[in-house]
């Protein structure tokens, strides 16, 4: 880092650094004057202009052609860069509890492939409660996307039971935009938690979303809390959990992770869990210009 | 903080005489073009106006203490908050984090000096004199009489307001002018800061080694070359207005007064990011530190701060919702608006896990730091609630605005300065601020500070809109507004306190040494203070902590990081 | 706790490169501008047709001999750069005089255009927002472009004195980085003001 | 002392937080009459507001809980301790996983909460007016509001007269705002959220109250001066209030005999170049119209009653109760003003 406390022969070396100049003083100060003869009189800024005018032929002398430096010497301090903290402590990791934890667990990215073929998997049960209640499979589609359709107030069951295209189109929007976000939080959650991923996953978050939605589903969406057939609405959920949950399962496992503690699992980067580096000089590392 | 030289080895040969050496000092003061210096100027500046609109503040609050209040007049009131705003923003908040910005990321990136030093220095200038400039405005134009001729269209100077019929006199042009000139001086530190990241870092210090406050400086300081300009050009357009009849916002003959609170905000909301983004990177390098852990998730930090910025540009109309935008245009500024919140709380969360499983040592920065992350959940939040445009609709020009946005910049900004002072003190001056007047600082800060600003929420949602004088005694909001004040009193006494800490400790504190907090960037491999030229030797780093790898040569960072 | 010896083996590195301060200043610069021009642009976009009274955008001609004038002024300046870097002192001069010509061409050409906007058509900056917008958007740009020549003259003033030398190429080239986003500003300015807005 | 420092923050987190709830029990206790709360809705899209606001508050504030609870448990249970200074604690670097998650589950949240408002921004303005709805033009003067029903041919000011709208026959009041000189906003809380009067930009903006009363409300725009005595009074009256009010409105102003010598100080003075009283040549615009003026509890936009003692005070100078009004102190004599007022008086 520093090599003043290299013994030796730099006691006389020099730096060199930007000579110390008034110019850029008297150029601002010029500038505001000019601006501050707006609100005086005339005189000011005129005054303004002579200062700004020296500035900047002072300031021009001052880089071209040479710009301006100064000696400074180099004072020999050493610096001694070292910490009472000595030791390093790792995470402690204790295999022994683990011996209950699946085999396998799956990669992060499993999530989403496994959110999408959820939330193609949830259309089947909507459409079909569409079909069953109101014959119509627009039906449950309009209540999803009838959230974002700015002139319903207050729409009729044949209304909603109708083909609209702004309703369609922000219905699949908010449809597969959730399903991939949740699909992407089971993929980074789920290898933390690995002891029954399908019952987390599949049933026991599908029913506590569904808790959560109706309680509050009066005020996203009174439209949809009107007409929502609660049962309906659960089977679709668990079905994307399930679903979500087999394509995950399906997914190449990752072998290693058999007696990774949690905070492996969590993915925490922390020497100890990770390889080391070699070496890493920086004539490795190439910086964009 | 203040008076004090760098020691310039061979600057100082014989002893003259005591007015010589006075005049000397000076000389070499403003003819400095040390980032250093500069550095500490612009702190010291923009603490000397902390003061000023600190005590403008309180002026205003006594005045409100009771419904009816005569201590100042209503002309006097509208120029005090207009003036504390401007202030506060532009020779306060800009200043001290430019400063810091200053001294710190040549010493962060391990360089000489900035990659402009003489446009460092003009930058400086231009904001001092524009500073001046503003506040000659009390005693120019018709003289001494009253209040002078201060800006009192509120800072943000909503058309038409600001017109020749409504605005007779130059407070307006005082306010505008003096902005531009110190919008310039800012433009100058902007290009400054992103040429002295980009071009000037130590071998080995790649855009991904750099500490995460000179990272959230080149970000501040690309979102201020985009967001002080449109300002600058807003307000050029008001001067043809007032100076050569022009029609820009000119009303009566078409010009359009929601332009300006479009050109306005398009500055504005951006600027609050400017504003607190360098307070990230304070918060993300006394964190760590104090904590006695690498920050958690730097890629993420660099990735949400990108975002925070990028996101900021297109958020602007949420301060416009009461306007009378279409329902469409409403809704997407909600969706926008809300989006900030997500990396926002990826910073947060992010701030905990480094804290999560730390030995944490509660100095005083590290308390101030602290107390910027509980702050700034709290004005996260509420920002979120204002964003929420049927409830803005109600809270808008409220108090409650008033206290959302003090949360963040009081809450969050201010504490995270303290936090800096307290951290770079030793640094700038080879002396420690004293930690006992630190401790009284900070909780008679930390009590005043909530007792003012959660109480104007309450009066927020009572119905009490911003930027009144007085108010009527029967709307149940005098206790309320009493309190108010008391609090504002007590964070008087606090930052009393913190400024008789910095000259008290400069002439009679603790030696600091180099590293007094056992710290792991460049600057705390330099003597305190460091020499002029920074590093005797151009330093060379291997990781985001090279002070880390050499204290810990058997587990040093580089074999970590991704 | 023993002290740690504190040096960094110093790798030899010549890879380190980092790219050149003045061209990173200078981008920076045309960022900040290009943001005022962009204010300024939407301000004169949003305006157009809103003049309560007076002369609309329909009395201007358009001004090709001065937009090729200047958009050429671009290519010379490029020579000018290629010339100064290859060591050609004299063609850069020859390319670098030829470019302010052109440069003083169009500053010409706008000053025409605004006599006779004044004076025969009774367009100024206070008759009405048209007046104000137009002016406003075309001065700014004619501002640099003026600030541009001035420094123009200065390098050719100092290359007629010798002063000016292959190794200054790189300052050179910053200065015509600000060349090339003028004349780019042109046509944004152009395409609003004389084709969009009319 | 550690443990003793730890129940201080613990204290005075606790005081932080409910000590301005306690204090604001009183304020609100202190009357029903004239707090503006917008926790008191008493209109359907202030209703609404209401609602999404509680939801609102519901959500940040179990985030709150949740990251605040975070926070204090570090604070607490990772505070350096003991005298162990010679080990550093583990250092970790980030974790993909972890960060993963709580990136997702604020946009989840998001886009619940933006489901949520973008409803009810679009239930709120895009609110289809139907024809029963009454329709008031606002405008924003310095630092007054005018008040003009075109289909009932009435104009008044500062004080907004509106008939209270029932279940069975919704009449909602259709508000067309503009502004006369620059910037102001309409809030009365109770009622609705605030919409800006701006020159040459017409906003809109409709209530329904159902309960009849007073509700107050004032200038939520900084307009310059005087902006802070900018104050609305909406009086929301019974159907049959509000026709014998509209009646009264529409009438030429009295002329009584006996306050003559007053009416020709009037119609003699500068007052008709701002003032309008309908039957007389007074056809100012800049003012208040004065026809009715005794049919208003408030002069000066609320900033004093009005009684014979403050109109009396009001004429002498405006500025005693409101410095800045644009009114001008009109120099009269004593005599003249009392008879002004007398005059006055007889506006009901």
């Amino acid at each position: 880092m520093t090599t003043e406390s290299q013994p030796g022969d730099r006691q006389t070396a020099t730096i060199q650094m930007p000579a110390p100049t008034a110019w850029p003083i008297i150029l601002a100060f010029g500038c505001t004057l000019a601006a501050a003869g707006l609100v005086t009189s005339a005189g000011i800024s005129i005054l303004g202009g002579v200062f700004m005018l020296a500035g900047s032929i002072g300031w021009f002398r001052q880089v071209l052609p040479h710009e301006q430096h100064e000696e400074i010497s180099v004072a020999v301090q050493p610096v001694a860069i070292a910490s009472a903290r000595a030791l390093v402590d790792r995470i402690r990791l204790s295999p022994e509890h683990r011996a209950r934890l699946p085999v396998e667990t799956y990669p992060v990215v499993s999530g989403i492939k496994g959110g999408i073929a959820g939330g193609i998997a949830m259309i089947g049960p909507a459409l079909l409660y569409g079909l069953i209640a109101q014959h119509s499979i627009w039906y449950p589609v309009n209540l999803l996307g009838g959230a974002g359709v700015a002139h319903w107030q207050n729409p009729t069951t044949a209304e909603i039971a109708a083909f609209h295209w702004q309703s369609l189109f922000i219905a699949i929007v908010i449809h597969s935009f959730t399903c991939v976000l949740v699909g992407l939080l089971y993929g980074a959650m789920l290898p933390m938690l690995p002891r029954h991923p399908i019952l987390l996953g599949g049933v026991l978050a599908p029913v506590l979303w569904t808790g959560i939605l109706h309680s509050f589903m009066g005020i996203i969406n009174p439209a949809l809390a009107d007409r929502i057939s609660w049962s309906w609405f659960l089977v679709s959920q668990v079905a994307y959990g399930i679903t979500a949950g087999i394509v995950v399962a399906r997914q190449e496992r990752v072998p290693t992770d058999q007696s990774l503690p949690f905070a492996a699992r969590m993915g925490i980067e922390a020497p100890g869990m990770m390889h080391s580096r070699a070496d890493a000089g920086p004539s490795r590392d190439k910086d964009k210009p | 903080m203040a008076d004090h030289t760098l020691p310039i080895p061979g600057a100082i040969t014989a002893a003259p005489s005591r007015g010589a050496a006075l005049l000397e000092w000076l000389h070499g003061w403003v003819v400095t073009v040390d980032h250093k210096r500069l550095g500490i100027l612009y702190v010291v500046y923009a603490i000397f106006f902390l003061l000023v609109a600190g005590a403008e503040a309180l002026a205003m609050r006594i005045q409100l203490a009771i419904p009816g209040n005569h201590f100042v007049g209503p002309e006097t009131y509208n120029e005090l908050f207009t003036m504390h705003g401007t202030t506060m923003v532009f020779l306060v908040g800009m200043p001290i984090l430019f400063g810091f910005a200053n001294y710190l990321v040549p010493l962060m990136v391990g360089a000489r000096d900035m990659a402009f030093p003489r446009l460092n220095a003009f930058s400086f200038w231009l904001t001092a004199f524009g500073g001046l400039l503003l506040y000659f405005s009390f005693i120019g134009g018709f003289g001494l009489y009253g209040m002078g001729n201060a800006p009192d269209v509120g800072w943000f100077a909503y058309a038409p307001l600001t017109a020749k019929a409504f605005s007779p006199g130059h407070n307006t042009d005082y306010w505008a002018l003096s902005l531009i000139v110190m919008g310039f001086g800012t433009l100058g530190t902007a290009i400054n800061i992103i040429a002295t990241t980009l071009s000037m870092r130590c071998r080995g210090m790649t855009l991904f080694r750099m500490p995460l406050f000179v990272w959230l400086m080149l970000v501040v300081s690309g979102l201020t070359l985009i967001t002080i300009t449109p300002l600058t050009a807003a307000q050029i357009m008001l001067l043809i207005d007032r100076y050569v009849g022009g029609h820009f916002f000119d009303t009566q003959s078409g010009g359009s007064a929601v332009v300006w609170i479009h050109f306005f905000w398009i500055f504005g909301h951006p600027e609050v990011y400017v504003l607190v983004m360098p307070a990230f990177g304070i918060a993300s390098e006394i964190i760590p530190v104090f904590s006695r852990k690498a920050i958690f998730g730097y890629p993420a930090m660099v990735a949400a701060s990108v975002g925070i910025a990028f996101v900021s540009l297109g958020v602007w109309a949420h301060h416009m919702f009461t306007v009378g935008m279409t329902s469409v245009g409403n809704a997407f500024f909600v969706l926008s608006t809300m989006m900030v919140g997500i990396p926002t709380g990826i910073k947060i969360f992010n701030w905990l896990a480094t804290m999560w499983g730390g030995k944490i040592r509660f100095a005083t920065p590290m308390l101030f730091a602290t107390g910027f992350l509980f702050q700034f959940l709290i004005a996260g939040l509420t920002g979120i609630m204002l964003s929420v445009a049927p409830w803005d609709w109600q809270l808008h020009n409220s108090y409650f605005v008033i206290a959302h946005f003090h949360y963040v910049l009081v809450g969050g900004i201010v504490f995270c300065i303290f936090a800096a002072i307290y951290y770079w003190y030793p640094k700038a001056t080879g002396r420690m601020l004293s930690e006992t007047l630190g401790h009284w600082h900070f909780w008679l800060f930390l009590i005043g500070f909530h007792i003012t600003f959660d109480t104007m929420h309450l009066v927020g949602i009572l119905g009490m809109p911003r930027s009144i004088y007085t108010y009527e005694a029967d709307r149940g909001w005098n206790t309320l507004n009493m309190i108010i004040s008391a609090g504002g009193m007590i964070q008087g006494i606090a930052v009393l306190i913190f400024a008789w800490n910095l000259i008290d400790s400069f002439l009679h504190g603790k030696e600091a040494g180099n590293d007094p907090w056992d710290a792991w960037t460049l600057e705390w491999s330099t003597p305190s203070p460091p020499p002029a030229y920074n590093f005797g030797a151009d330093p060379v780093v291997r990781s985001r902590r090279p002070l880390w790898d050499l204290k810990h040569p058997n587990d040093p960072d580089w074999k970590y990081e991704q | 706790m023993s002290a740690i010896q504190n040096s960094i083996p110093i790798f030899a590195d010549e890879n380190w490169r980092l790219p050149s301060r003045g061209r990173v200043g200078m981008f920076s610069l045309i960022i900040g501008e290009s943001a005022i021009f962009t204010i300024f642009v939407v301000a004169y976009i949003y305006y157009i047709g809103r003049s309560v009274s007076g002369p609309t955008p329909q009395i201007l001609d358009i001004p090709i001999f001065n937009t090729v004038c200047l958009l050429s002024s671009s290519l010379t300046i490029w020579l000018a750069e290629h010339a100064i870097e290859r060591g050609c002192m004299h063609a850069f001069a020859a390319w670098w005089a030829l470019t302010m010509a052109l440069g003083i061409v169009f500053i010409a050409g706008t000053a025409q255009e605004w006599t006779r906007l004044i004076l025969h058509e009774g367009l100024t900056i206070r008759t009405n927002l048209f007046g104000t917008t137009f002016y406003s958007l075309v001065g700014l740009h004619a501002t640099h472009v003026v600030v541009g020549l001035i420094m123009l003259s200065l390098v050719l003033l100092f290359t007629l004195l010798g002063r000016v030398e292959q190794r200054h190429a790189e300052r050179i080239q910053v200065l015509s980085l600000y060349w090339h986003f003028v004349d780019a500003v042109w046509v944004v300015v152009f395409t609003v003001v004389y084709i969009v807005g009319r | 002392m550690q443990p003793g420092r730890r129940l201080c923050l613990f204290r005075s987190r606790l005081c932080a937080l409910c000590l301005p709830c306690l204090c604001a029990v009183p304020a609100l206790a202190q009357g029903p009459q004239a707090t503006p709360s917008i926790l008191a809705p008493a209109s359907t899209p202030a209703h609404e507001i209401y609602n999404l606001s509680l939801f609102v508050l519901l959500i940040t504030g179990s985030i709150f809980a949740v990251v605040a609870g975070l926070l204090a448990y570090v604070v607490v249970r990772f505070r350096a301790r003991g005298p162990d200074a010679e080990h550093e604690p583990p250092q970790i670097y980030g974790s993909t996983q972890v960060e993963l998650a709580w990136t997702v589950i604020p946009v989840l949240i998001v886009v619940v909460l933006f489901l949520t408002t973008a409803r009810i921004i679009f239930a709120i303005q895009d609110a289809p007016e139907p024809k029963s709805a009454l329709d008031v033009t606002v405008i924003g003067h310095q630092f007054w509001w005018e008040f003009r029903y075109p289909k009932l041919n009435i104009v008044t000011a500062n004080e907004l007269h509106i008939p209270a709208s029932t279940r069975g026959a919704p009449e909602p009041t259709y508000l067309h705002l503009l502004s006369a000189d620059v910037d102001h906003s309409f809030w009365v809380p109770q009622l609705a959220g605030k919409t800006d009067l701006i020159p040459n930009h017409p906003n809109e903006m409709w209530l329904d109250p159902r309960a009849p009363g007073l509700y107050v409300g004032q200038c939520a725009q900084f307009c310059g001066v005087e902006h802070a005595k900018m104050l609305i009074r909406v009086y929301v009256d019974t159907p049959q209030q509000f026709d014998s009010w509209a009646e009264n409105q529409q009438r030429l102003a009295v002329d009584d005999s006996a306050a003559l010598a007053g009416r020709e100080v009037f119609e003699s003075q500068a007052c008709v170049n701002c003032h309008t009283i309908v039957g007389t040549p007074a056809h100012g615009t800049f003012g208040p119209d004065l026809t009715h003026l005794m049919s208003r509890a408030t002069i000066g936009a609320g900033a004093a009653a009005n009684t014979p003692e403050n109109l009396h005070a009001w004429i002498e100078d405006p500025g005693t109760f409101k410095p800045g009004a644009l009114m001008p102190a009109m120099q009269l004599s004593n005599q003249q003003v009392n008879e002004l007022v007398a005059y006055l008086s007889t506006l009901h």
